[in-house]
C-alpha cells in the first residue's frame, strides 16, 4: 500500500515546475493577458516541445502512455503557474479517442493535429446553445469552447450527450475575467463528422478532473502567496503574519487543500485503474475543489489586503483562474448532480 | 416603533420629488462627460438652490443652510434612489474635507475652498494611506519639513481616488519624526498643482483604475495649508475618518442589487428552466434575502439611533462587515446562477449586465479589505462593541 | 420614522427579563429539566399572574390588545432565560381565533382556556403523521405537539390545512435534547372539532416568528456568556478575551445576531401594521434565526472550551433549545421554501 | 501510487480474517458488562497470543513481539472493522502508559505494569487537565511535595475518564514550584486507591458521565512512581500527547458514518418524499461527500509516510481539525434531514438509530474542543506547518 507519487511522478513534476518557473514568470503571463501573440506562441512552443501532448495517448499510438494522475501533475503545476495550455484539450481528447480505438490519439502525440474541447452543452445550455446532429453533419453552437492556438480538431458534444471529432469550424472569442486563457463561441453549419464516440460520462469526468488539478495548483500558489506576504509585511510594529487572525486564515486555507490535494490524486488514481466509483471521485473532485478554491482565492486576497486588490502583485490571475475553472463544465452544484446520478441517489 | 411618516414629512417628500421630475430635463447625463461639465456645476448650483444637497451647509460658505434634519436628508437619498435622476455631486472633497473646514478650519480656510468645493468648482482628493501605512495608517512615513513659511513634503500616497482630476489635496504627513506615531502628524492642504507631485494611475483586479499612486518629492507647500494645529492631524483626521466608515454598506444599495439579481433569475434560463425555478439557487436566493432584509432593518436601527442623537452601538459597528460581506455574496450567486456565462467580462455578445456582477464581486472584495479589513473590523466589534480587552503589547525583543 | 422600542416596550422587556431572572434562574431551569413538577408549576403560575398569556387577545375581548412585536420581546425573554412556558401556543391561538373571530380568544385572555398547538404537519408528515378531518370530526395524530400543562385546546392542522380546536385528545410525552420543554404524540380518534378556521398561512407565520424571537434571545445569552467567560477565564497568562481568536469569533456572533434583532422586530411590526410582506418576512426570520442560532451555538460553546461541553455552566440548554427551535414548524430549508412561494418564486 | 496490497499482505489479510471468524464465539458481547468481565479478559489474551493485539510489544513484557509493520497493524483494524467482532481492549493504559513506560520507564516500572496492562488486568486513567490547565496545560498546578521516600499529593485533574474503574493513574503533578512552567512537572504513577482521592463523574451536554473530575487531597504516593526523572514529566507527557492527537478524526470511522447517513437518508420520508430525492438534503449530501473522500485519501497519504518513517507534514497536522468538524457536519445533516423526529433523544417510538446522531453531534463537538481547541490547532497548523511566527509574548505590565 503506497499513496505517494513515485520518483518518475516528482520527477515530472520538477520538471514541468522547473520549465514553467522560467517559461512562464508573470510578467510573461502579463504579455499573453495584454494580448502578446509572441509571448503566447513562446509559452505554448516550450509545452510542445516537452512532449505534453502525447502523455496520455498510448505508448502503441505513439505517446507517452502516462495516465490521467500524471496528466493532473502537470493540470496542477499549469495551474500553479496560471499557464494557459492545450494541455487539457489534448489530455480529454485522447482519453476518449484511444477509448474510441480511433486513429487520432496518434495524431495528437506527433502533434500534426490539435484538439480542442466544445463540450460545455453536456452541463449546461444557455442562449440557445447546443449542437445536434443529422446524419454526419453537425449544426448549431457551443459556447466557452477551450480552442488552443493552431488547433485542427475539435471534440464535440451534441445535444444527445453524443461526442463527434470535426476539422472545421467558425469560432469567435469570447473574453472572461481571465484573459491568460481565451475561449471561443464555435459554430457548425453542416459540418461533416468525422468520427463518433458514446464516452460522454468519461470526457466530462475527465475534463472536471483536469479542471479540479487546476484549481488545486491555482489554490495552493495562492496559499504561498499570502504565507509569503504575512511573513513580509509588517503592520502596528510587528509582521502581519504573526497575527493570530491572519495565522488561523493561512492555517484555514492549508487545512482545506491538504485533503484537497489528497482527493484530486485518488481520483487520478481510480480513473487509471478503472475503480469502480472513478467517475464519481472526480466529479466530486471537481466540485470540492470548486468550493475550496473559491475559498482560498477570497482568503488569501485578504490576507494581502490591499495589495492583493491591485495589479501590483497580480494575485489577481490566480483568483480569476479559480474563478473561470468554478464554472468550466458545470457548476459545482450540477457537478454534484452527475456524482448523485452515478450513484444512483436520484430517482428515476 | 413607528415606519410611516408623519404628514409635514410625507408633505417634504412630495415636494422633492415634483422638484426633481419637473427639472430632470437639466440633469446630467452619462454623455455630460467629465466632473466640471457645465450642465454638471449647473445641475448642481440649482440643487443647493433647492435645498437637496449642501443642506445644512451655512448660507455663508454657499450652504442652503437649513436646520440638520437626518430624516429630511434620508427623504432627499430615497427620492434620488426612486427617481434615478443624476444625483447631486459627491466625492471627498464634500464628503469628509467640508465637515472637517467647518469643525476645524480656519475663517481663511472655511471661506477660501468650501464654496468652490460646494459648487464642483474645486476638485479634491484624498492623501491618507500609503504602501507600509494601511491598517496602522498611523505609521504613515510621507514628511513635511519645515522650510521658512513652507513645508517641504517628500514620500508617497496611495489608494488616492480622483487624484488626476483633483485640485487639491487634503493630505496626512509627518511633521515630527521623533514623536509618538500618533502626535507627530499634520494635516495639511495644498495644490495637485505644485511641482513634485506625479500621479499614478493604479490599476487593480477589476483592470480599472479605481485609485492613484500619488509621489511627492520636494514639494514645496505653504504652512498655512495647516488644519487645527500641527502635529494635530490625527485628530483631524478621525473625525472624517468615522465618518468614511459609515459611508460604506448602505442597506438600501444592497436591497437594490439583490432585487436585480431576482429579476435576473427570473428573466435567465437553464438547460430551458428558468434560475429562480433551480431549488438549490431558489434556496441561496432565499438564504441571503434574509440577511439582505436583515440588514436593512439594522440599517433603520442605525438610522432611528442618529435621529434621536444616540449611539447605535453595536448595530453601527457592524455594519461595514456584514454589509460588504453581503454585497460580495449576491454578486457571487449571480455568477454562479449564470455559470459560464457568469465569467463574461469586458464586452461580447453573451455578457450580462456589462459585466457589473462580476465587477461587483471583485469591487465588493476591495472594499471588504479597504477602509479597514474585516480583520480590523472584527478588532473594533470585540473592543468597542463588546468591550473585549485589547490584545497586550508585544515586549520588546 | 422610528425604528426603536417605545418606552411601554421597554418597560415590558424590563418587567418579564426581571421576573425571569428572579423566577427562572438556572437551577430553577436545572429543576424543571430533571422533571421537578413544583418547579414547573411555580414558574407556570408566575408567568399566568403576569397576564402574559392575554397579551395578543383583543382588549375588546378581555385580553392586553397588545401586538406581536410585544410579544416577540417576551418570546425572547423567555429564549434568553431557557423559560418554558404556554406562552407561543396563547399567542399563536390567539391570533387565530381572534382572526377568525371566535370566541374562546376571550378564555385564553382570563385563563379558563389553555390552549396547545398542534401544527408540525403544516411543514412536515412523517412517521404516518396527519390529522384528517371527516365531516366535524379528527381523526390522526400529530407530532411533537406543543401541549402546555393544564393545556384544554390544542388549535390542530389537518391534512389539507385547516385549523381546528378540539377539547378532548390522547397525549404520549415526546423526549427532545430540550429537557426544559415537553413536546407531545397527540392522537385524535373521531374528537369533535369545535371551531374552524383556515388562518394556516397567518398560524405558521406567527409560530414561526415567535420560534425565531425565542432562537434570538437564546443566541444573545450564549453571546453574553461567551464574552463574560473569555474576560475571566485564563489560559497561558492572559484573559482568552484578549487572543484575537476568541475576540474574532464573539465579534462574528454579534455581528451576526445584531442584524437579526433587528429582522425579528421589523418583521413582528410588519405583522402588525398589516404590511404585505408581513409574512414572507415572518418566515425570513425564522430561517435567518435558524442559521445564526446554530452558529452562535456551536460558537459559544467553542469559546466556553471544556466547561461549554459540560453540564456544570449549563450552557448546553441554551445549545439545546436553539437546537430543537431550528426544527419546529418546519426546517430552514422548509421555511425559506414557504417564503419562496408566498412572493411566487416558485413555479405554480 | 499502489493502494491493493501484495500477495504477502493479502494473505495475512485473509489469515486475520480466518482467525478472527472462527473464533468469534469466543469474542465478549454487550452482555458480559465490567472492563474485567472474565470473558473479556481471556479474549484479550487470546488476540494477544494470536498476535492481533500489543503485537509489536516485547515478549518479555507480554507482547507478541513482532516486527514493527503498519500495515498489518492497518490490515488487522481493518478485519476487525469489516468482521465487527470485538476488538481488542483500549484505554489510555495501552494506549499512551505502555508505549511511554517502553521508552522511559525503569527496568522494574515496565515490569511490574506492562504486562498487566495489556492482559487488562490493570485498568488505568489519566491525570493531566486541571480546571485552570486546559489548553495551557503546562499551567497545571497540582502539587506534589517531597516528604521522605513519598510525595504529598494535592489538587485537582478534570476530563478523566474511567477514573472510576482505573486501578492506576498516570499523573503530571508539580514538583518545583519556582521553576518555569515546563520545567517543574513530573510524571508519575500511582494507586487510585491511595487514600485521599476523590472521584466525581462529569455529566457532559450528551446526558452521559464520559469523564470525571478526580480531587486530591494529602495524598502519599512512593517516590518510585516517577518516570524518567523528577521534574522531566513535560517532556514524557509529550510523546504521548502526539501519539493522542494522532487517535483522533479517524477517516474510516467517518467515511462508516457518511455510508450511515446515506442509508437514512434512503429508508426515511419527509411528505411522502424519500429525503435522498430532496434537491437541498441531496446536495448537502454530495457536498460532505467530496469533504469525507478527501479526508480519507488524505489519511492514505498519512499512513503511507508513517510507513516510509516520514513526517506526513501538513496532511497530518490538519486532522484532528478537519476531521472532527466534518464528523459533527454528517450528524448536522442527519439532524436536519430528519427534523422533528431528529431532535427526539434518550427514548421513545419515534427515535432514530437510538438518537446516536445528536449524540455524535454534541459529543463531536466535543471532541472538536477537546485535546486541543479548534484555536490552539489552526496555531500548530500556521506555526508548524507553515512556518508563521509565534504570538510575540505580551509585554510584562
Amino acid at each position: 500500500m503506497e499513496f505517494a507519487l513515485s520518483e518518475d511522478q516528482r520527477l515530472l513534476q520538477d520538471s514541468v515546475n522547473g520549465f514553467l518557473k522560467d517559461a512562464a514568470p508573470l510578467d510573461v503571463i502579463r504579455k499573453i493577458a495584454d494580448g502578446d501573440a509572441a509571448a503566447a506562441d513562446g509559452l505554448a512552443g516550450g509545452i510542445a516541445e516537452m512532449g505534453l501532448a502525447g502523455l496520455h495517448v498510448p505508448e502503441a499510438t505513439g505517446g507517452s502512455g502516462l495516465g490521467l494522475l500524471e496528466a493532473c501533475l502537470v493540470q496542477e503545476a499549469l495551474g500553479y503557474a496560471v499557464a494557459p495550455s492545450g494541455f487539457m484539450a489534448a489530455t480529454v481528447a485522447s482519453h476518449v479517442l484511444a477509448q474510441a480505438g480511433s486513429e487520432y490519439a496518434g495524431g495528437i502525440a506527433s502533434g500534426d493535429v490539435v484538439f480542442g474541447l466544445a463540450l460545455t452543452e453536456l452541463a449546461s445550455r444557455r442562449d440557445g446553445a447546443g449542437v445536434t446532429a443529422a446524419g454526419s453533419k453537425l449544426t448549431g453552437k457551443s459556447l466557452l469552447a477551450d480552442v488552443p492556438a493552431g488547433a485542427t480538431h475539435l471534440l464535440v458534444a451534441d445535444t444527445s450527450g453524443a461526442l463527434h471529432v470535426v476539422d472545421d469550424w467558425a469560432a469567435a472569442p469570447m473574453r472572461t475575467i481571465d484573459r491568460t486563457r481565451i475561449f471561443h463561441e464555435v459554430t457548425f453549419a453542416g459540418q461533416k463528422d468525422l468520427a463518433k464516440s458514446d464516452g460522454k460520462d468519461n470526457a466530462l469526468a475527465v475534463a472536471r478532473l483536469l479542471v479540479a488539478a487546476d484549481t488545486l495548483g491555482a489554490a495552493q500558489a495562492m496559499l504561498d502567496k499570502a504565507v509569503e506576504y504575512a511573513k513580509e509585511r509588517k503592520q502596528f510594529g510587528r509582521v502581519i503574519g504573526s497575527f493570530q487572525a491572519v495565522k488561523h486564515l493561512c492555517a484555514e486555507m492549508a487545512a482545506k487543500i491538504e485533503p484537497a490535494r489528497a482527493l484530486v490524486w485518488h481520483a487520478a488514481y481510480s480513473m487509471d485503474t478503472g475503480d469502480p466509483e472513478a467517475l464519481v471521485m472526480a466529479n466530486l473532485a471537481k466540485a470540492h475543489l470548486a468550493e475550496v478554491g473559491t475559498f482560498v482565492a477570497k482568503i488569501s486576497t485578504e490576507v494581502h489586503g490591499g495589495m492583493g486588490f491591485t495589479d501590483l502583485v497580480g494575485l489577481h490571475y490566480w483568483f480569476k483562474r479559480i474563478g473561470v475553472n468554478r464554472q468550466l463544465f458545470g457548476s459545482p452544484e450540477q457537478v454534484r448532480q452527475t456524482a448523485a446520478e452515478l450513484q444512483g441517489f436520484v430517482a428515476a | 416603533m413607528k415606519l410611516d411618516l408623519s404628514p409635514e414629512y410625507e408633505a417634504f417628500r412630495q415636494d422633492v420629488n415634483r422638484v426633481l421630475t419637473e427639472n430632470a430635463h437639466l440633469a446630467p447625463g452619462p454623455e455630460d462627460r467629465g466632473m466640471k461639465h457645465p450642465k454638471r456645476l449647473a445641475w448642481q448650483k440649482f440643487l443647493i438652490d433647492q435645498g437637496l444637497t449642501a443642506r445644512t451647509i451655512p448660507k455663508e460658505y454657499g450652504g442652503y443652510g437649513a436646520e440638520p434634519d437626518l430624516l429630511k436628508s434620508r427623504i432627499i437619498a430615497e427620492e434620488f434612489a426612486r427617481t434615478g435622476i443624476a444625483r447631486p455631486m459627491g466625492g471627498q472633497g464634500i464628503s469628509m474635507l467640508v465637515p472637517t473646514l467647518l469643525e476645524l478650519g480656519t475663517p481663511e480656510q472655511k471661506a477660501a475652498y468650501i464654496r468652490p468645493t460646494l459648487y464642483g468648482e474645486m476638485i479634491w482628493c484624498q492623501g491618507y494611506s500609503e504602501p507600509g501605512a494601511g491598517s496602522d495608517l498611523a505609521a504613515l512615513r510621507t514628511s513635511a519639513v519645515e522650510d521658512g513659511d513652507d513645508f517641504v513634503i517628500n514620500g508617497q500616497k496611495i489608494w488616492t481616488s480622483t487624484a488626476k482630476q483633483a485640485d487639491m489635496i487634503f493630505c496626512l504627513v509627518r511633521t515630527d519624526p521623533n514623536a509618538k506615531k500618533h502626535e507627530g502628524i499634520s494635516y495639511i492642504l495644498f495644490s495637485m498643482e505644485t511641482p513634485g507631485i506625479e500621479v499614478r494611475p493604479l490599476v487593480d483586479m477589476t483592470e480599472n483604475a479605481n485609485f492613484n499612486e500619488v509621489f511627492f518629492t520636494d514639494v514645496r507647500v505653504p504652512k498655512s495649508g495647516i488644519v487645527f494645529e500641527k502635529n494635530k492631524g490625527w485628530q483631524v483626521a478621525n473625525a472624517t475618518l468615522t465618518h468614511e466608515r459609515g459611508m460604506l454598506g448602505d442597506p438600501n444599495a444592497t436591497k437594490a442589487r439583490f432585487l436585480e439579481l431576482v429579476e435576473m433569475m427570473k428573466a435567465e434560463t437553464l438547460n430551458g428552466e428558468r434560475l429562480i425555478d433551480n431549488p438549490l439557487l431558489r434556496d441561496r436566493l432565499l438564504k441571503l434575502q434574509g440577511e439582505v432584509y436583515a440588514m436593512q432593518a439594522n440599517g433603520l436601527r442605525v438610522t432611528t439611533a442618529s435621529l434621536q442623537k444616540q449611539s447605535a452601538g453595536l448595530a453601527g459597528l457592524i455594519v461595514k462587515l456584514q454589509g460588504c460581506e453581503l454585497n460580495h455574496q449576491i454578486a457571487g450567486l449571480a455568477i454562479d446562477a449564470l455559470g459560464e456565462l457568469g465569467i463574461l467580462y469586458g464586452e461580447g455578445d453573451h455578457l450580462r449586465a456589462d459585466g457589473s456582477w462580476q465587477w461587483r464581486y471583485m469591487y465588493d472584495l476591495g472594499l471588504i479589505i479597504g477602509g479597514g479589513t474585516a480583520q480590523i473590523q472584527k478588532n473594533i466589534i470585540s473592543e468597542r462593541g463588546l468591550g473585549m480587552p485589547r490584545e497586550p503589547k508585544p515586549a520588546k525583543e
